[in-house]
């Protein structure tokens, strides 16, 4: 079994709420010397050896993102 | 480097992208005869999305007039069609507005940000009028229930209607979910929301007061959607830059909530001369509009546009259609009060432009000119077309194929059988696994809901006064005949309405066709806003507005006709609502209306036999006039306990729903000379559902004899029995039926 | 009170007044509670509940009042994204994340009460069965084992979903208290339940009226 | 301007509804070898030199998660 990590973040151009809505917070929590934020999606996989990055990436370009908004990495 | 006005006068045969922004060569021309120079970018940006279909309404406009021309006399609106979207007195100074509009394409393309951004256009056209949102609909049709694509976009687009209007704290109130082969491919989200206001607090689209300043407020402006609204893909004007601009936009519900608090408390306050929202075509559409609409003139500042991406050009400023951004126009002397008010809700608010009576809309860039029209051109004055209209040349066939010889149940056990299958068919299945997922409790007003035929609420807790609303469409009718099939709709949201207790007011349109260059397509079209207009006349109540969605279609197959019509209605008081479920025992069950053997694109013929052919049933809207009176005097007599209107399915459909909605059986003799197959499964309109308490049945069916609407008593309510007992024919358990009605859909999608 | 993105708020000044209490505004960015007897949090999508429901509003200037207030004994109800940000604010225990439907829920909701020494559910009896309105998206109550065991054995659990669990809560949990009985969180929304014609009847009622000791 | 990331996971011993609806998914999709999918947050912030790794942890552990339900990571 090893693990894999797949990060789904909105493409840049696309409006991200989530993100905005934490900058607004920051603001009012002080906290400052925060530019951006932008919220994504975490996947942690437990898969088998027969497994590859291929089929990883297959697996999120149709299940774990949505291609017309977002983009995806691969980590292991 | 940016294409000025100068620099077009300086080179007038620098050639210009105008067919790859949708234009025809006539409309380039065009636009260089208006201007007596060719067109910046800018301008040619802006021309290309209002001149578009979607904007300018080009193939339809000569259509739609009729709903002007024929429009019937009525003192119940107060502002009629051409505004963003129609007003209706509702009595005692109270004022409703209403409109649906589409999504389709977005939501196929993805479904939740679609069908969202959706929900968000319709309600900021609603707040645009000075009304409160109070509520919304959907009508949704997808292609065939099994179908994998199905699977991807309903229940994308049921949460993404879901999660905009829960999170905007607007009830949904009802809709349709339908399902045809012919939207495989090609989703239809239609959404309706309904506002609220005091008479004397509507407000217009139009830019008055040479001096007054054009403040654009709400969401930073970014890529979205760019050429959403016209054909544009999504081509950037140089093409050296590197990043492609998204064609989905994605809504920011939160950021709508707080804009519509923003804009109330703005209203109440009397701050604006003038409001927009930007919706298809963005700012290009909201300046021209407003510009035209008011003292003529308006000078813009493009570098102040609040961005989100500051790469964007001008031009993609201009064709923006990030959600969320209103645009209003304000006196000088409120300004600070305006800006103030934005502030505590922490919307981005900026002055880009200012009011004139020069007639000309100009903006600057860098400060350079690069627009300077005639602001009317761009909003009005676009090419309108006649387009060629021919019959479909299958629909003399498809008419004369009635299936008449289609095989018809033979016996009670096999009509029982029947109706088990039918309940549970995706047509006419138990909707509630997508309604649960919309609130229609917030907001505290609602009186009626999904399951019931129309959906009321009270316009505000100071009043016992409601509105009713009904959206319906059925696009097998409106195949096999486009006139009445428009009218068919027409009458069943008119009937549902009034099912409800309230008298119908007015109707709402969305117009959802194919190609308008298929001459075939075309016909369809006219012949359903003929019908449409000519049954609003004859009914008496006015279209106040709606919007037109063609292109339709997968490769050259165009989805069945389908408009999808909405009715309004009044009524003075919530309290005398009638449900659609039965409600007491002993309730004296009656049939209203005259039933036919008419089966003509009704449910059997397309869940029994995948059949499709024959002619729609008979119109006729006198006698819809009278079953409505009936139903309304009834309702306000409190002679009725439940009324549910007879439509897909007929009446075994109604018998079944009105059993399950008040959890109780009933025990029903057909009517005597009537084919038991007819009864119970035509589609004859004009026809209604009702429960009458004993102590009022006599009184009740005198009313019927008074006005001469047939009136067939079947049977009676009957709390203890666990059935469905039809006389003679079948005994159906009330679970069983349930069963099968209810699970259709959540077993496809849970 | 009102945050930007209160949904329910002027259903729940409506369930106050009809409990025969008089009904104060509260604004998110205004510290002061305005000398109140009690406050409610309402439902809705505070901040679009983009990060965690009730996440973002657990920070409004108001509520650093309101949670000083609640330590001190003032009668707090959060309905719904109220518990939402009673829970992110630690006032109550546990967290409230996506139901496991991963659907929103609106419907009635049967429920049984089991405790009714909180400031909210004294009008009511022990073990009585009410229906309200559900409707969440991010309604499911967790916890770990010590802390759910710890508040079925200090019988903290308020009220309890009877039939179908609709989002998949702990234990069934539907509504939670203090150890004081103050601060009460509550996914259903008791102020949609206050008259025949537009809820789902007159059993939340019985929570303002608790609060008002006035009689139904 | 540096980058910081941040991801969120639930605790074990917390449910994960969409970790597991992808799990079911996959199955339907016909593709094996998956044998458990968690789903988290990830948090892409633009800070500026100011912001250490201190100020990110306590960011995160106020505001970006939940520390009753979720653990944080934080990479630069
Ligand atoms: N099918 C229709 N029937 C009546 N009015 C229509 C129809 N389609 C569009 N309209 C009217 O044309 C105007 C422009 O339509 P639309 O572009 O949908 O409005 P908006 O620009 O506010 O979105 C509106 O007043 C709308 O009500
Ligand atoms: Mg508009």
């Amino acid at each position: 079994m090893a693990r894999v990590i797949v990060d789904v973040v909105l493409k840049p151009e696309i409006l991200d709420p989530q993100g905005q809505a934490i900058v607004g917070a920051l603001a009012r929590l002080g906290i400052d010397g925060v530019a951006d934020v932008r919220q994504g999606k975490h996947f942690e996989l437990e898969v088998d050896e027969s497994v590859d990055d291929e089929t990883v990436a297959k697996l999120a370009d149709t299940l774990l993102a949505n291609p017309v908004i977002e983009n995806f990495t691969i980590r292991r | 480097m940016t294409d000025t006005v100068q620099n077009a006068e300086a080179t007038p045969d620098q050639p210009q992208p105008a067919k790859e922004l949708g234009l025809a060569e006539a409309e380039y021309r065009q636009i260089r005869e208006i201007l007596g120079r060719r067109p910046t970018s800018s301008e040619l940006a802006i021309y290309s999305v209002m001149w578009s279909e979607h904007c300018s309404y080009k193939s339809s406009k000569i259509h739609l007039r009729q709903f002007g021309e024929k429009a019937p006399a009525t003192d119940a609106l107060l502002v009629g069609m051409g505004e963003n979207a129609g007003v209706v007195d509702a009595g005692d100074g109270w004022a409703v507005t209403f409109k649906i509009e589409s999504h389709n394409h977005p939501s196929y393309v993805e479904p939740y940000q679609g069908a969202a951004t959706g929900v968000g256009g319709i309600v900021r056209d609603i707040l645009t009028m000075g009304a409160r949102p109070v509520a919304v609909m959907d009508s949704l049709r997808f292609g065939k229930v099994s179908a994998p694509d199905t699977a991807r976009v309903l229940p994308g687009v049921v949460a993404g209607i879901g999660g905009y209007g829960n999170c905007l704290g607007l009830p949904n109130i009802g809709g349709e979910v339908a399902f045809d082969e012919c939207y495989t491919g090609n989703p239809l989200v239609n959404a309706l929301c309904v506002g609220v206001m005091r008479t004397d607090g509507i407000k217009l689209a139009k830019a008055d007061g040479p001096g007054n300043k054009v403040v654009l407020f709400g969401a930073r402006t970014g890529g979205d959607g760019i050429g959403g609204a016209s054909v544009l893909a999504s081509a950037t004007f140089d093409d050296s830059k590197p990043s492609k601009r998204p064609s989905v936009q994605v809504g920011d519900p939160f950021a709508e909530k707080v804009l519509i608090e923003c804009c109330l408390e703005i209203f109440a306050a009397d701050l604006v001369v003038g409001i927009q929202d930007l919706g298809a075509a963005g700012l290009s559409c909201a300046t021209t509009e407003l510009a035209a609409a008011g003292t003529g003139g308006m000078d813009v500042d493009l570098d102040v546009v609040p961005l989100r991406d500051p790469t964007l050009a001008p031009e993609e400023i201009l064709m923006s259609e990030s959600q969320e951004r209103m645009m209003a126009v304000v006196s000088p002397d409120k300004l600070d009060d305006f800006l103030a008010v934005c502030d505590k809700w922490d919307v981005t608010a900026t002055v880009i432009g200012t009011v004139t009576d020069t007639g000309r809309l100009r903006m600057t860039w860098r400060g350079e000119q690069i627009v300077d029209i005639p602001p009317r051109t761009a909003a009005h004055e676009g090419p309108v077309y006649r387009r060629p209209v021919e019959r479909p040349l299958d629909q003399g066939i498809l008419n004369e194929h009635d299936g008449h010889n289609l095989p018809r149940p033979r016996n009670g056990r096999e009509l029982g059988q029947t109706l088990l299958r039918m309940v549970s068919s995706a047509n006419l299945a138990d909707k509630s696994w997508v309604t649960d997922q919309y609130d229609r409790f917030v907001l505290g007003n609602t009186v009626l809901a999904q399951p019931d035929d129309a959906g009321m609420i009270r316009v505000d807790e100071s009043t016992t006064r409601g509105i009713a609303l009904s959206v319906d469409g059925n696009s097998r009718y409106t195949r096999l005949d486009p006139y009445h099939g428009a009218q068919l709709a027409l009458a069943e949201a008119y009937r549902n309405v009034a099912a409800s207790g309230a008298r119908p007011l007015a109707v709402t349109n969305c117009l959802n066709f194919g190609s308008p260059e298929d001459p075939a397509v075309m016909w369809q079209f006219a012949e359903a806003v003929r019908g449409l207009a000519d049954g609003c006349l004859e009914l008496g109540t006015p279209v106040t507005g709606g919007n037109v969605s063609f292109y339709n279609q997968t490769g050259h197959t165009p989805i069945l006709p389908t408009p999808v019509i909405g009715v309004l209605g009044v009524i003075d008081d919530v309290a005398q609502r009638i449900p659609s479920g039965f409600v007491n025992d002993n309730g004296q069950i009656f049939l209203l209306g005259e039933t036919r053997d008419e089966f003509g694109g009704s449910a059997w013929a397309d869940a029994e036999h995948g059949f499709l052919g024959g002619l729609p049933p008979r119109v006729d809207l006198d006698r819809e006039k009278v079953l409505a009176d009936v139903l309304i005097e009834a309702g306000r007599a409190g002679l009725v306990e439940s009324a549910h209107d007879l439509s897909e399915g007929g009446l075994g459909q109604a018998l079944v729903e009105s059993c399950i909605l008040g959890g109780v059986g009933a025990r029903i003799e057909l009517p005597a000379g009537l084919d038991p197959f007819v009864a119970l499964f035509s589609e004859s309109a004009g026809r209604a559902l009702v429960s009458v308490p004993r102590t009022s049945a006599g009184r009740f069916t005198e009313l019927c004899e008074q006005r001469a609407l047939p009136c067939t008593r079947l049977g009676v309510v009957d709390v203890l029995e666990i059935h469905l007992q039809v006389e003679g024919q079948f005994s159906l358990p009330i679970r069983e039926l349930r069963t099968a009605w209810w699970a259709a859909l959540r077993q496809r999608f849970e | 009170m009102t945050f930007p993105g209160s949904l329910d708020d002027r259903d729940a000044a409506r369930a106050v007044r009809r409990a025969g209490a008089e009904a104060i505004a509260l604004w998110h960015a205004d510290p002061s509670l305005h000398d109140v007897d009690a406050v409610v949090l309402p439902g809705g999508f505070s901040y679009g509940d983009y990060l965690r429901a009730g996440a973002i509003a657990r920070f409004a200037p108001v509520m650093e009042s309101v949670i000083a207030a609640a330590k001190d004994g003032l009668p707090v109800l959060g309905i719904c994204n109220g518990f939402q940000v009673l829970c992110e604010s630690h006032l109550l225990p546990g967290a409230l994340v996506g139901n496991a439907g991963r659907k929103f829920v609106c419907r009635a909701q049967e429920l049984v009460v089991e405790n009714t020494a909180t400031a909210w559910t004294s009008g009511f009896d022990q073990g009585q069965h009410i229906v309200i309105p559900i409707k969440n998206m991010d309604g499911m109550f967790v916890a770990d084992e010590r802390t759910l065991d710890k508040l079925d054995g200090e019988g903290r659990v308020v009220v309890r979903y009877a039939e179908r669990n609709p989002n998949g809560s702990y234990r069934d949990i539907a509504g939670i208290t203090n150890k004081a009985g103050n601060v009460v969180g509550l996914m259903p929304h008791p102020e949609h339940a206050i008259d025949e014609l537009t809820g789902t009847g007159t059993d939340g009622v019985g929570f303002f009226l608790s609060l008002t000791g006035v009689s139904a």
